[in-house]
């Protein structure tokens, strides 16, 4: 399964309001691989997202797509094949699932296939496909976060980033919007990067995770190597030494 | 009788006015979300292209009021390049977007001025008379009543239907993740402008041709578009044309019993009565 | 000289204007753009009184700012409701409706016939009658106002001003109603507003409606913008700018009859310069 | 004094519910801290208990006295309740002095005219500013301030209303959340003093090695709900607190 990265991070730091939130972080995606993001809030994981995407400033370190360096332009991204469904399942509420899906599929040139791509997308999701004229406010928790990812699905993309996919919902949710990030991976083999404080559910489903801390990648490799290694449990129950106080 | 239906044909010609102005503000508000007063000089300028291009250069009226619409649509096009895309490049308040807003409609408002006096101009225009439901009208008044109601129509059809409308609706939704999604959100806004601008451009020709033009007409014209559009409910297409309607029949109405001249006091009073009892207008978004 | 004169007055005038009016945009953070509507009713309670009634003018302008101050308790009571962007339209909203006012109730103020022959000052035999006491007047005037503004900045009231301005729900959660402030303001704003209508009146010696319209609340939103919000310097600075620079193009050689288009055309371009290059103007300390 | 209790409190956004009646107790004069994972609604309830946001359903009890069901948000302080703010809300375009001067003022306008106290006031706000090492920086602006600076000024607000008394509770909503360790240093000592001095502290806080450090008390919430309570130590070995953190 592993090749070539997709998206590489080399040496990206980045401050908000002088806090640094990443400093110095090497980050990489392979072709066909789940990579998970982990780490205690404040640990600088959805800015690496936010990196990636052109949303977060730069202050050192470059970005790259297919091996080559890249600045990233927000709205130009999707039209590359990477794409990130952002925290908090903010799907188009006023929008039907339908329109949402049409303006996942906004960055593809060809408009006519597009009907196509939203049956395919939707057949990978029937709890949409059933409601599919009925507005996004409409739906569950659960439902709303199948629909950003859906959403982010019609542009075909090669690289998806997902942030926080399991904030706010029930375990059991969780568990089947997991196997449906497994799913697609499998499927179309495409490459996932996902952030994620719920760690545990995730590890069965991920190829290979970082651990970051204070901004700093703390710990990388597989999940079976990171849970003998008791990272996480330093990490977030606060027992790692270079805690702060 | 007749009063009464005179009362209801003056209502709907107003509403229908108003609606034109509202559609397009309410558009641009949908996807920047502060109050372009700007919008009430983009109807003025395009009365007064078609003022120049009939009387000064002698062209036909048809052509002209296509030239009007689209020179209205430029203008707002243009107030969005050279003014609030910088503005919201630097993220500043919606105030500071209202503020450069109001200075584009003063300054543009007193060129206007400066180049076609601050006489009143009247249009060479024929005034039929019709008679519908006991109630006269004039051509150019049913124009309005069509325009309004076309234009609702087509714009709530292309917000509908078109990859364009739906992204403008992305955009004014959650205008993060429509840029997210592949979005060029300058892009659309500046689209959004030139549609507003277009429309607002007829509400000024139509004015024109109905009662003639002054430089500061677009003010009135953008006020009572706004104040629809915040009875209607702000971001939704029909609240703007309902709450146009609703305008149309309170003032006419009102004036029945209360002199012509208190038209505006009557329609600021009713937008305050709903800022306080029903600050989301009459359609939810 | 008189031309000097006059410039200054109008000036002074101006000024005071600037100043009340940023206690309530520049301090309070709250965009009024209703300030015509009091600087209009002091002007016409104080024409009235001394053409119909015979008032001295001291006690005409007292009794217009008071009922300008009774006038933006009123409307304050709703106004202070909002906030941002409906604050600046609901005001707006507001000079529309006293401009009507002034324009329909025939009765009281003559409608568009204005109110002429209006007296000047005088006061213990002292008489303000030709330009150059009622210079100082109108000093005196601006002196008092600044000393008020001052006053207000510099007092613990005006600390909590600010703080609405900044962060109105921050400062609640301490303790503050804030309402009742912004209320306060408010009015004191009007009254201050209102002393310069009476100086206007008094001064030109015929009013009518058209010097009171929104057009107006924004040359007076122009001055403190340009001059700096929440800076009592700068609300000077920007009148004296925004009455002289039409002067000077009058001066390059623009038709005069084109002054008051000219006027408008140079502020409307000062507000939309300001709002692009330096949103805090010449001397501010606040950005909208 | 200043015990504060919440009775099956609900807050609802948009029909889901943050907080899906929480019944707690938070005890007099100690440090009560309140953790659990991301979207547990810890920082709902500070902003509820503090009326910044309306009660949708139960009650909230302050020192025994009659039961509310709403708190308007300037009416907060009379019940003693005060609070920090987790993304820093200073009052950005003036001068730190005069961030704390301003909670220092008594309520009324016409004291807030005269300010009649301003000797007493100047001498409190500059033990409160020495306290958190910021009287050398008082006629800076406060958007001009470090983010460290930003949040020791929010601490120091809160130290001047309870130098006006008006506080017995003190709700810190992530108070260390990005300082450097000097800075954590302050602040934790300070919310030890405030504690020893009888103030009610409610604490939201990731860092376990500080709620190890600093708590009397330990309320867990998952899912807007009461997930275990106890001592720091015990909440911290329980499986289900563990699980809630790091998943199933």
């Amino acid at each position: 399964m592993t090749g070539e990265n997709i998206l590489e991070l080399k040496g990206i730091s980045v401050h908000y309001h002088g806090v640094k939130a990443l400093d110095g972080v090497n980050i990489a995606l392979k072709r066909g691989e789940i990579v998970a993001l982990m780490g205690p809030n404040g640990a600088g994981k959805s800015t690496v997202l936010k990196s990636v995407f052109g949303i977060a400033q730069l202050d050192s370190g470059e970005v790259f797509y297919k091996g080559r360096p890249i600045t990233p332009v927000v709205h130009e991204m999707a039209g590359l094949g990477v794409v990130l469904v952002p925290q908090g399942r903010r799907v188009f509420t006023r929008l039907t699932i339908e329109e949402n899906l049409e303006i996942g599929g906004f960055s593809i040139r060809d408009r006519n296939g597009l009907g196509k791509r939203i049956d395919g997308v939707l057949d990978t999701f029937p709890v949409l496909k059933k409601k599919r004229k009925s507005r996004a406010r409409a739906l569950s928790g659960g439902e709303q976060q199948m629909l950003a990812i859906a959403r982010g699905l019609v542009a075909g993309p090669e690289a998806l980033l997902l942030d926080e996919p399991s904030l706010g919902l029930s375990p059991r949710i969780v568990k089947e919007v997991f196997a449906k990030i497994k799913e697609i991976n499998v499927a179309h083999g495409t490459s996932i990067m996902v952030v994620e404080h719920n760690i545990k559910s995730l590890l069965e489903f991920v190829d290979r995770a970082y651990v970051l801390d204070k901004g700093k990648v703390v710990a990388e490799g597989a999940p079976g190597k990171l849970i003998e290694g008791g990272i996480l449990e330093k990490v977030f129950l606060g027992k790692l030494q270079a805690g702060a106080g | 009788m007749e009063i009464l239906s005179q009362l209801i044909v003056n209502s709907v010609i107003a509403g229908a006015m108003y609606a034109l102005m509202a559609l397009g503000f309410n558009l641009i508000y949908s996807v920047t979300r502060f109050f372009n007063l700007a919008h009430g000089v983009a109807a003025a300028a395009g009365g007064y292209a078609v003022f120049y291009l009939t009387s000064s250069l002698g062209q036909n009226v048809y052509i002209a009021t296509a030239a009007g619409i689209v020179s209205a649509g430029f203008l707002g096009y243009g107030f969005d390049r050279l003014v609030f895309l910088r503005l919201r490049r630097r993220k500043t308040s919606s105030m500071v977007q209202l503020v450069a807003s109001l200075g584009l409609l003063t300054s543009v408002q007193a060129v206007l001025a400066i180049l076609f006096t601050n006489e009143f101009q009247t249009f060479p225009a024929g005034h039929t008379l019709y008679n519908v439901l006991g109630g006269a009208i004039t051509g150019t008044q049913t124009a309005v009543v069509a325009s309004g109601f076309f234009i609702t129509l087509l714009l709530a059809l292309i917000l509908r239907h078109t990859m364009f409308g739906k992204a403008v609706n992305a955009v004014s939704d959650d205008a993060e993740v429509a840029r997210i999604v592949g979005i060029d959100t300058d892009r659309v806004t500046g689209r959004v402008f030139f549609m507003g601008s277009a429309i607002a451009g007829i509400a000024g020709i139509l004015t024109g041709f109905d009662t003639g033009l002054g430089p500061t007409m677009g003010m009135g014209l953008l006020l009572k578009g706004v104040i629809a559009c915040i009875i209607g409910g702000m971001g939704n297409v029909w609240g703007g044309t309902a709450g146009s309607m609703l305008l149309g029949f309170a003032e006419n109405f009102g004036i029945w019993k209360i002199p012509g001249q208190w038209k505006d006091a009557i329609s600021f009073v009713i937008l305050i009565a709903f800022l306080l009892l029903r600050p989301e207008g009459m359609i939810k978004k | 000289m008189e031309y000097a004169i006059n410039l200054a007055i109008l000036f002074l005038i101006y000024a005071i204007l600037g100043l009340s009016l940023n206690l309530v945009v520049g301090y309070t953070g709250l965009l009024s753009t209703a300030h015509a509507a009091f600087y209009g009713i002091g002007a016409y309670a104080a024409a009235i009184l001394v053409t119909s009634h015979n008032v001295n003018f001291f006690m005409a302008l007292l009794a217009g700012v008071l009922a300008s101050a009774l006038a933006a308790l009123l409307i304050g009571v709703v106004l202070s409701r909002f906030a941002g962007d409906y604050y600046a339209l609901v005001s707006l909203g507001f000079n529309v409706i006293a401009y009507s006012v002034l324009l329909n109730w025939q009765g009281l103020t003559r409608g568009p016939l204005g109110i002429p022959g209006i007296s000047r000052p005088y006061l213990l035999g002292l008489a303000f009658s030709s330009n150059g006491p009622f210079l100082v007047l109108a000093l005196i005037f601006l002196a008092m106002a600044y000393i008020i503004s001052r006053f207000i900045a510099g007092s613990s009231f005006g600390r909590v001003l600010k703080a609405i301005r900044e962060d109105e729900g921050a400062i609640q959660v301490f303790g503050y109603d804030t309402v009742r402030y912004k209320l306060a303001v408010f009015v004191i704003s009007a009254a201050m507003a209102a002393a310069a209508g009476a100086l206007f009146a008094s001064y030109i010696t015929f009013i009518d409606p058209s010097s009171f319209t929104v057009m107006e609340s924004v040359f007076i939103l122009a001055i403190i913008i340009l001059g700096g919000l929440s800076n009592l310097k700068g609300s000077v600075l920007g009148a004296a700018i925004m009455v002289l620079l039409p002067e000077a193009l009058r001066f390059a050689g623009f038709p005069a009859s084109m002054a008051a288009e000219l006027r408008q055309a140079v502020y409307g371009l000062s507000l939309i310069l300001l709002m692009l290059f330096r949103p805090q103007g010449i001397l501010g300390e606040y950005r909208l | 004094m200043n015990k504060l209790e919440t009775q099956d409190l609900v807050k609802r956004f948009a029909g889901v519910a943050a907080i899906d009646g929480l019944s707690i107790s938070i005890e007099a004069g100690r440090i009560t801290s309140i953790i659990g994972p991301n979207g547990s609604g810890k920082s709902t309830l500070v902003n509820v208990l503090s009326g910044m946001l309306p009660i949708d359903g139960g009650l909230v009890v302050v020192d025994a006295q009659p039961p509310l069901k709403s708190i308007r948000p300037s009416k907060a302080p009379s019940y003693g309740i005060t609070r920090t703010f987790q993304e820093v809300r200073l009052f950005e375009q003036m001068t730190v002095l005069d961030n704390v001067l301003v909670v220092l003022t008594e309520r009324n306008l016409r004291s807030a005219f005269f300010e009649r106290h301003r000797a007493h006031h100047l001498g409190q706000a500059e033990a409160v500013l020495t306290r958190t090492g910021l009287w050398g920086k008082r006629g800076d602006l406060a958007v001009n301030l470090s983010y460290g600076q930003r949040k020791l000024l929010e601490i120091a607000r809160v130290l001047a209303m309870c130098a006006t008394s008006q506080a017995g509770i003190i709700l810190f909503d992530e108070p260390f959340a990005g300082l450097f360790p000097q800075m954590v240093k302050t602040v934790s000592s300070i919310i030890k003093e405030l504690r020893n001095s009888g103030i009610t502290a409610v604490l939201i806080e990731h860092n376990m090695d500080l709620i190890r450090e600093l708590s009397d008390h330990v309320i867990v919430m998952d899912s807007g709900r009461l997930l275990a309570e106890g001592s720091a130590a015990e909440v911290l070995e329980r499986r289900d607190v563990i699980e809630a953190y790091l998943g199933e």
